[in-house]
């Protein structure tokens, strides 16, 4: 009992990312599940690793050394992004971020293309 | 099982060596910084104030132990732990000397070497803006959270040209062990000038050892960049609301990173235990002349004292210095013993440095802090490693 | 040899003065533009050094252009003799005029962007003439294309001048299309567009092939030097500032279609049909512009006229297989015309602006330097011996006979009809008394400079330059003819049409309204241009803008495309209002039908047994 | 030895990403997810990739996760509020995910059914020098690439973040 079976490296980091997807599914506070999508990232890096230990070659190692470097680039300017969001709404709860969505508008297709109202200071 | 046991005395033998300084760095910066200002400084616990550091920790151990209402709590008790594990955690890859025999074992003067060793050390020391950023967080006080927010903004904004200061003599040395990073800087040119990085051709990095040394000064909070502490601004800072045992980890986690730093620069600069000049030139009587002549310095002194109790400790003193002259002198001994002193000197100089500063300079206003660092430290630290690599690249 | 450089200068002078002559002062415009087209002189004079006697074809190759299947075009300079020609006339003449519009357009706005464009031309036209394949050669010739747009639309403030512009850049599209489908045509054929490569395959194509490809070079020729029926565009140009016309519409660019079917004599004399239509073109193009300068009015529209007459007499050298005839005329008639256009040029200016003859006279004791050099020119297109007109017209009308008499025979009353407008136009403009009310003055000696060194040219550049003898070894020898009585005979027409006009408006000068009134259909006729501008009007414009209107816009772009893409908008629409039920605006939720959608792959997947 | 470590730092990760998902408060979410990422480089250690393990620590745990936690220490981020509901969601999540875990679970097994084992030290295939190697040479395209989106995205962060001064 002196070597782990591959298979449970990947079986954890089918867990780690399951889990991660849980968190981005219920949770409500946008920081949580922005981290809840660094969580699967690193999920899937391990398996890369796991891969790249399978294979005896550097390159899952490669991939994973660019997911992190998208990984530094998508917090940066996610929580640039949340930051602007929290200034602009007050709020950090995703559920009350839905104004994609058009609930006013009635059925007509029409009137869909309303330009947005310019606030004059 | 060898390894194990030896591992665990060695550690046991660090943690003690590296506590019991940092328990002294204190008492010799109060002694330094006094006589920079024409003072005393501690010298009522025992002779010349030697027992100072006990009487402080039996105070802070005694002291209450307050934990203010609404803080978080779990992670304000967290906060200086994290601290202190990650300051103390980098100094495991350090090497203080080369191989020594000890009761037929041969072994490095060193926790571990690991061969990312310098990944290792920036790794934790990365991890360890977390337990500042957690304390004035966790305090639940503005002074405290501003403190932690403005350490945190300050130490990741100096680890980049921290970590580019690192990456030019890593250039030359070819190599992420600390060890080998040593050992590559023996030896002599032209049979005098020794090959440490901040002398070696080709381009020799005393440029990137300022940055480090700057940046150094950032990371461990010191003076001038001890802006998370201003008191006149912010009380204490991060650590506001911490009082007892509490406060001396952030206390020991401050002087651990000190002594870190100054480790690393030794090595990474100045040729970790390699002597300042060869050994055929009698670099290997420097220890002992250097105690003999403080052992008659003392023993003049004693002989005529200043004070009444000099009569006594002094010529104890002087009976220490050429004890440890002879130790020097005896070939067994001095081949473990040499290389120790060697590192141990550097890094004892740059302590100095920094508590020569800490006397000497006013602190930094907070813009001009960061902008010094991203406007000036960060695009040097780029160009420098530019043309060290260049150079690298084009020198065979 | 660094053929290069010869364009390169102006070049440089176009992207210095355009870019910094807005800011700049005169001197520093003067500067760039005259010592740019000096140095391009100059450099011109090296190289012909260089290359003693020129006696072979030296190429240059820069890079490859275009590199695409079997098409392989370099980007190549190439000289020769009849480059040598070209080379000296665009240069020499060009820097006569640059200087000469220094004092021209000195009060005029936009004075950089005038030279700025003057030096872009001439690198278009340096490289029309240096250009060592027809892809090169097409760059140039779009080039003075566009240059001659611009500087036509130059005072772009009158609806006229824009209107001109326009014309030129439309009829000259209608040349260039000829000109490009023989290009297609001549790859296809040639497997290159290389002159070397082409003209050394052509003895042994069928003699069709290279007549469909003559004619279709004959069509882009006749775009750009104005032949029948493309002629139209050129009297409008005259809108453009005096200079342009000289050296544009004059001396250089409109000679590129003569250039351009001389370079390509080799294909001509193996294609009889296409040569035969470039003789009758040129011909027809001679005599009809003629008569219609005989009525014109208008100082430069006389001038035009006649050089699409004479640019017509070059075409009927080509055509008749005299080529070095049809350079040398061009060599010859760039001179005089370029005279006669800044001369007339001059008048304008002295008398601020007067274009028409009518209103001039007595001019010649009033601005005596310009009334001397205009005759010099007159006596030298009048072909008196022996300027330098006498010679070139002379060369083409022999060779002429020799292929057919009657050729020779209108070839020599158009000679006649040339010399009677152009000293109708003397006489009116200098001789009798003064019709108009402004107070004339003589040029300044920048303008005066030039205007005698071409009178100088025009005068002895017959004899001086014998172009013919030079291109020999390029061109099938011309059956020489040393009959005296067809030189006596042409040059007595000649002498008939200056003394007709000398009748006509200085001894009599109630002759031409009695003549007028006699022959009042005839005359409106030609007055009116032969209401050519009115039949392309009725004939070509207004079909294709009314066919435009109702058919292409109303039928095809309301009816078809716009009622096929609303049709997608709306069912879009329509699609979209089913699926905006999917979008809640929960990004919880969508995150949920993305896990859905990754189980269902993965099942399908798992059942497939994608993996292993 | 082998079986230990990797049994205690899973098991670790397990209970850290389990933390950061139940946790109401972001900041303690934000600590769990460094413990997950300091379990995995150690993961990454015995799989025989020490130089990602360390950029690991570098880049998510003392880079990434930084601004986490700065960015809610700024918002003052508080406990979550229940309040929008989503049918969607808690008819369906709570099954798919499930399916999603036994499938990448079986997936596991099927694609490496027990055959390679894990031994630490048996792969060193991911040194600093190695990956340095594929780095500058194989993928030297994808890497200067990386580097204009990381500039790209500075500017992107600073840009976004610049309007809270006015």
């Amino acid at each position: 009992m002196n070597a782990v079976p591959l298979s449970w490296y990947l079986t954890l980091s089918g867990v780690l990312f399951t889990l991660g997807a849980a968190g981005f599914l219920f949770r409500r506070n946008i920081i949580t599940v922005f981290m809840s999508i660094e969580l699967m990232l690193n999920a899937v890096n391990l398996s890369f690793i796991s891969f790249s230990y399978a294979f005896r070659r550097v390159d899952g190692q490669i991939f994973t050394f660019f997911v992190m470097v998208v990984a530094a680039a998508e917090a940066a300017v996610g929580l640039a992004i949340i930051l602007t969001v929290f200034k602009n709404r007050n709020t950090l709860n995703i559920d009350d971020l839905n104004s994609m969505k058009d609930e006013y508008q009635p059925a007509q297709p029409e009137e869909a293309s309303e330009t947005a109202p310019v606030s004059v200071p | 099982m060898d390894f194990l046991l030896l591992s665990l005395i060695k550690a046991a033998v660090v943690a003690a060596v590296l506590l019991t300084t940092l328990a002294y760095l204190q008492w010799v910066e109060r002694k330094v910084i006094a006589h920079i200002q024409v003072r005393l400084g501690p010298s009522r616990v025992g002779p010349h104030g030697l027992l100072q550091p006990l009487a402080d920790v039996i105070k802070l151990i005694t002291k209450e132990d307050l934990i203010p209402p609404h803080v978080n709590k779990f992670f304000y008790l967290a906060a200086p732990f994290l601290a202190i594990t990650m300051s103390l955690l980098s100094i495991s890859v350090i090497p203080f000397g080369s191989e020594v025999r000890v009761l037929g074992q041969t072994t490095w003067m060193q926790l571990t070497d690991l061969n990312i060793g310098v990944l290792f050390i920036l790794a934790v020391s990365s991890m360890g803006v977390y337990g500042i950023a957690l304390a004035g967080w966790a305090s639940n006080n503005k002074y405290s959270l501003l403190g932690g927010l403005r350490s945190s903004a300050q130490m990741i904004s100096y680890e980049l040209p921290l970590s580019l200061a690192i990456a030019s003599p890593l250039l030359l040395a070819n190599t992420l062990s600390l060890r080998e990073l040593v050992q590559k800087q023996g030896g002599f040119e032209f049979g005098f000038l020794p090959r440490w990085n901040i002398f070696q051709g080709p381009w020799p990095q005393i440029i990137s050892f300022l940055i480090f040394v700057i940046a150094g000064f950032a990371e461990t909070n010191r003076v001038p960049f001890d802006l998370p502490e201003a008191e006149n601004e912010l009380v204490a800072g991060f650590h506001t609301e911490y009082s007892s045992m509490k406060f001396a980890a952030f206390f020991m986690a401050e002087y651990a990173n000190m002594i870190t730093v100054t480790c690393l620069t030794t090595i990474l600069f100045l040729g970790g235990w390699q002597p300042l000049f060869p050994a055929s030139m009698g670099s290997n009587l420097v220890p002992p002349v250097i105690f003999v002549l403080a052992g008659l310095v003392a023993l003049y002194h004693g002989l005529n004292p200043a004070r009444r109790k000099d009569r006594f400790t002094l010529p104890v003193f002087a009976v220490v210095f050429f004890a440890l002259a002879a130790v020097f002198l005896l070939p067994a001994a001095r081949e473990a013993i040499l290389p120790l002193f060697w590192f141990a000197a550097k890094t004892g100089f740059l302590l100095f440095v920094f508590i020569w500063i800490r006397g000497t300079l006013p602190r930094f206003r907070y813009d001009q802090l960061m902008a010094f660092t991203w406007k000036f430290l960060f695009p040097v630290a780029v160009l420098n490693l530019l043309v060290t690599g260049l150079l690298v690249a084009l020198v065979p | 040899m660094q053929l290069w450089l010869i364009p390169a200068f102006p070049l440089a002078g176009f992207l210095i003065n355009g870019l910094l002559g807005r800011r700049a002062s005169k001197g520093f415009i003067n500067a760039v533009a005259i010592g740019s087209v000096l140095l391009s002189f100059a450099w011109v004079l090296k190289t012909i050094m260089g290359l003693g006697d020129v006696s072979s074809r030296y190429v240059e190759h820069y890079f490859t252009w275009i590199q695409s299947g079997a098409l392989q075009v370099n980007f190549d300079f190439a000289v020769d003799r009849l480059t040598v020609v070209m080379l000296l006339v665009v240069t020499g003449v060009g820097a006569l005029i640059h200087i000469y519009s220094v004092g021209y357009m000195g009060h005029e706005g936009g004075y950089y962007r005038f030279f700025a464009y003057l030096n872009l031309f001439m690198f278009f036209m340096l490289t029309l003439v240096l250009a060592a394949n027809y892809l090169v050669l097409f760059v140039g010739w779009e080039g003075v294309g566009l240059c001659s747009y611009l500087l036509i639309g130059f005072y772009f403030l009158r609806q006229s001048a824009t209107n001109a512009g326009n014309k030129a850049f439309i009829v000259n599209r209608i040349g260039d299309f000829g000109f490009s489908l023989a290009i297609f045509l001549v790859f296809l054929n040639f497997g290159t567009l290389d002159f070397g490569g082409v003209f050394a395959n052509v003895p042994g194509k069928p003699e069709t092939l290279l007549n469909t490809i003559g004619l279709l070079l004959l069509v882009g020729a006749c775009g750009k030097s104005a032949q029948i029926p493309l002629y139209v565009w050129l009297p409008d140009a005259m809108e453009g500032p005096t200079p342009v016309s000289a050296l544009i519409h004059a001396a250089t660019m409109v000679t590129a279609g003569v250039y351009m079917v001389a370079r390509s004599n080799v294909i001509y004399i193996h294609a009889p049909v296409a040569q035969e239509a470039v003789a009758l073109i040129g011909l027809a193009t001679a005599f009809f512009s003629a008569t219609i300068g005989l009525l014109q009015n208008d100082i430069k529209k006389i001038f035009a006229y006649s050089t699409v007459s004479q640019l017509g007499y070059m075409f009927v050298g080509a055509g008749v297989g005299a080529f070095s005839a049809g350079i040398y005329h061009l060599v010859t008639h760039a001179f005089f015309k370029a005279l006669l256009f800044l001369g007339s040029g001059s008048v304008i200016h002295a008398l601020s602006g007067e274009q028409d003859v009518r209103r001039m006279g007595g001019l010649a004791k009033k601005i005596p330097w310009t009334f001397w050099t205009m005759l010099c020119a007159a006596v030298a297109i009048a072909g008196v011996p022996p300027f330098s007109g006498f010679y070139s017209k002379d060369m083409i009308l022999a060779a002429a006979y020799q292929r057919a008499p009657w050729i020779y025979w209108v070839g020599a009353i158009t000679a006649g009809l040339t010399a009677f407008y152009v000293f109708r136009a003397i006489f009116l403009a200098f001789f009798g008394a003064y019709r108009g009310h402004e107070h004339p003055h003589e040029s300044p000696p920048v303008m005066i400079l030039p205007l005698a060194a071409l009178a100088f040219l025009s005068l002895a550049g017959g004899f001086l330059f014998d172009v013919p003898q030079f291109l020999e070894r390029l061109f099938p020898p011309i059956e020489e003819s040393h009959d005296v009585t067809l030189v006596a005979v042409s040059v007595a027409i000649g002498l008939a049409g200056i003394g007709l006009a000398a009748l006509f408006y200085v001894v009599k000068p109630s002759l031409p309204d009695s003549l007028a009134a006699s022959f009042s259909g005839v005359y409106k006729l030609i007055y009116n241009k032969y209401f050519v501008d009115e039949i392309y009007d009725a004939a070509v414009v207004k079909p294709v803008v009314n066919g435009s209107r109702s058919l292409l816009w109303k039928g095809v772009d309301v009816g078809l495309i716009d009622a096929g893409v609303n049709g997608l908008g709306w069912s879009a629409r329509g699609i979209g209002g089913i699926l905006r039920l999917l979008q809640s605006g929960s990004i919880r939720s969508y995150a949920t039908w993305v896990v859905f959608g990754s189980v269902v792959l993965m099942v399908a997947m798992a059942m497939a047994g994608g993996v292993r | 030895m082998d079986v230990i470590l990797f049994l205690v730092f899973a098991i670790i990760a397990v209970l850290c990403a389990i933390n950061v998902v139940v946790q109401t408060h972001p900041i303690a979410s934000a600590l769990s997810l460094i413990g997950v990422m300091g379990s995995l480089a150690v993961l990454y250690l015995l799989l025989g990739a020490e130089f990602i393990a360390a950029a690991q620590v570098i880049v998510y745990a003392g880079a990434v996760m930084v601004l986490f936690v700065f960015v809610i220490m700024l918002l003052n981020a508080g406990e979550e509020v229940h309040r929008g509901r989503s049918f969607v969601v808690q008819v369906l999540g709570a099954p798919l995910l499930i399916a999603l875990l036994g499938l990448l679970v079986y997936f596991a097994q099927r694609l490496f059914p027990g055959a390679p084992m894990v031994r630490f030290g048996a792969f060193r295939g991911g040194t600093a020098v190695a990956v340095g190697r594929a780095l500058f040479t194989q993928y030297l395209l994808p890497f200067e690439v990386t580097s204009v989106l990381i500039l790209i995205a500075i500017l992107g962060a600073i840009v976004l973040a610049r309007k809270e001064l006015d």
